[in-house]
């Protein structure tokens, strides 16, 4: 999934990865594509994690993790980042999800009855960001559809997600705003996606 | 001039702590906070303090400190993952909490401090976050109305700063630092690097004194919540 | 005017001086009280004027007019500036007016029917800065009152003004909203200040 | 990652320009234009064009050359008087004109670069600037509503920028550059130097490079409109 997604980095673009496979796709960004990754705690060009004794506490992502700087890196506070956020400035993000809807509704920040940690920037990016991207499993461990008609869980968003990508394939949202089978996994059949996807969309 | 300088984060406290303020702490998990000012602001006792900071520490570092002694009455955050006493009293009810979204959060703060009481985003609407607030539409889109925040007292973490309160922050300990620096009627500072006025270049001043009110050169533990690294020789 | 509004710095305020007669005011700044002067357009620390030759084509005041930095100053764009006036940080303004009100509203940017320059900042200030104070003329060219019941030209601000200081003498706003005489200029009478002062004030 | 950097203001330009556009162009009186983009933007013959700059430049210098040239509709503004030939565009109605008060101008290009649609101020509150204007209270007192501001191209003026588009101003220069820098759909900056991506300090770029589309360089007049002098020996 993360090998897939990193093919819509295109060159030139400003990036924002969330937690957990987003954050895999930097390592699939294809050579000679010129990505700048955002961190919404304040910084553009986000390089790898620092070698072993190098770490800087005053130098971390937004989750958490220790990373250094690149050449092109600047610094700024949280409210110009996310006026950047907000502003539309950034091309793509790819985050994580718990559900998704036929209409392009996301769900991933909380879960009634258990704790709950709070949205963080979640519900600044998909509101903010150009193009929105999920990367989730198709189904939950109970092999349920995580693709539905409407969202079950408190939404993170309304209306925002332009393409998502499981482990069965990739749904592209077109202009009538139907999401559309447009590639299908190694080894997965159509009818396999049909059976697994509660949503109304394109299968042709 | 020197008269923003103090000796220590307990006399910087000193005469500014009250029970039921309200209390912004800068930082970004546990980069970029101010640690001895929140130790200090344990040891004033005050009670049913209003905390708006972006996280709430961890278990005994941070605001955690401040969870612990049950000084917080209420919290203002986007995210508080890290803390299991946090949990703890807010799933017993004995803890408010109020989560933000963090851009929302963000921009709330720099309205305070700018005199803008209200702005309308995009962010939440649809959402639990939109409920009760009042909407716009702005060329047919829906937004949401969304407040400015002040507080009483703000702490804040810089790198360096002068005599005269003008801060410069480092790399991602910036943060929120910035703006809560604005929108405390006092605001309270602790640095690094505590340097004489006219050495740092004011092009490049992120935080310019006026909004400044006391300053004290602190060393910081600054832990790190999640070392990761890669292997050497890799790319 | 200007010496007298001088008094009304105190040491540690953040002060901005308006065009005319408040940038005099920097020239009566008492010894041993430490002022920090704001220009709208960006600074903080507003230096005296450089000497000939060494005038800086990037470095002016809100007035156009070539300044110089101090050890103190920070420079900043004008969204951050005027956040900072708004926000209530800076402590006193003084600005010049055409006409005053009894309740505290002022008229200094336009005259109907001729040719109107903008208000630059001086709505922005006078909404936003904790004190400010006007010094001007009590009287037209005319000998008409400039200290009115109500402005007849187009206002700037509404209910914002503190202090009034003319060449007549000093009015402050008192807890109760209304103006008083407090200082009388030398040579001045009570029945003067009367007989050219159209605004319902307290004169005792 | 050069892929920004354009040799002259006319290519940086092309294939940008518009009847009808609308324009922001940075600067404080003739402090910090982008003086060589003015020129360029003239000589592509664009016509009715809306123009926000705080000021309307002089005769013959700055947003004075589009004046002479009739290329602009409308001007939003905070102030205008240094200009003759505008004075007589306007008298004969040949000239809009939108007046804003200048901290109001700076918050709306700045909250349309930020993706707020509208935002509470209490600048104006009583005077024309109120007219048909959304007002609200907050705290008992009233408040009016302004709404953001962007453009099709923003011309930008800064002292020193790196291939990637990360700039810094200097001193007063500074002003409303960094704001129309967020709120054009196409920005493009003019700089004094031109230098290698990593040579600026990450810390203190004010205006980062994802905002930037095409930059240049070039040698700038900068014309002083006033110059003010002390004599030496004087305090």
């Amino acid at each position: 999934m993360a090998r897939r997604a990193a093919l819509e980095l295109k060159d030139g673009y400003y990036a924002n990865l969330g937690i957990g496979i987003p954050t895999l796709v930097a390592n699939y960004i294809p050579d000679g594509v010129d990505v700048t990754l955002q961190s919404e705690n304040g910084m553009l060009g986000m390089g790898p994690f620092p070698y072993e004794g190098e770490e800087d506490p005053d130098l971390i992502n937004a989750g958490k993790q220790t990373i250094t700087e690149l050449r092109r890196s600047s610094y700024f506070n949280s409210a110009d980042s996310f006026a950047m956020i907000r502003g539309g400035h950034i091309d793509l993000s790819i985050l994580g999800a718990m559900e998704i809807s036929e209409n392009g509704d996301i769900a991933n920040w909380m879960i009634p009855g258990k704790m709950v940690k709070g949205m963080g920037g979640a519900m600044d990016l998909v509101a903010g960001v150009k193009r929105c991207i999920v990367t989730m499993d198709h189904t939950n461990r109970a092999g349920a559809s995580k693709f539905l008609k409407a969202c079950t869980l408190p939404l993170t968003g309304l209306n925002c997600i332009a393409m998502v990508i499981t482990d069965l394939g990739v749904f592209e949202r077109e202009e009538n705003d139907r999401f559309r089978v447009s590639e299908l996994a190694p080894d997965v059949t159509l009818d396999e996606v049909k059976a697994k996807t509660e949503a109304d969309i394109i299968y042709t | 001039m020197s008269k923003k300088v103090f000796e220590t984060a307990e006399q910087a406290l000193d005469g500014l702590t009250f029970d039921g303020m309200c209390v912004m702490a800068g930082g970004f998990g546990l980069c970029g906070i101010p640690e001895n000012l929140i130790v200090a602001l344990r040891d004033s006792g005050a009670q049913n303090i209003t905390a708006i900071s972006n996280n709430a520490g961890v278990d005994g570092f941070g605001l955690g400190l401040l969870l612990e002694t049950r000084q917080i009455k209420k919290m203002m955050s986007s995210y508080v993952g890290e803390n299991k006493e946090f949990e703890r009293q807010f799933l017993a009810k004995e803890l408010e909490l109020e989560f933000n979204p963090q851009g929302t959060m963000a921009e709330r703060i720099r309205a305070g401090g700018a005199g803008i009481p209200g702005f309308y985003t995009k962010t939440g609407v649809g959402t639990v976050i939109a409920d009760g607030k009042p909407t716009r539409e702005f060329d047919g889109e829906t937004y949401i109305m969304e407040t400015g925040l002040t507080c009483d007292v703000a702490l804040v973490k810089a790198w360096r700063g002068d005599t005269q309160g003008n801060l410069q922050y480092n790399k991602t300990a910036r943060n929120f630092n910035p703006m809560m620096a604005t929108a405390g009627k006092i605001t309270i500072v602790e640095v690094d690097e505590l340097v004489e006025v006219g050495t740092i270049d004011p092009n490049f001043i992120h935080t310019s004194g006026i909004f400044v009110q006391r300053i004290i050169q602190a060393k910081c533990e600054k832990r790190i919540e999640k070392v990761t690294t890669r292997e050497r020789g890799a790319a």
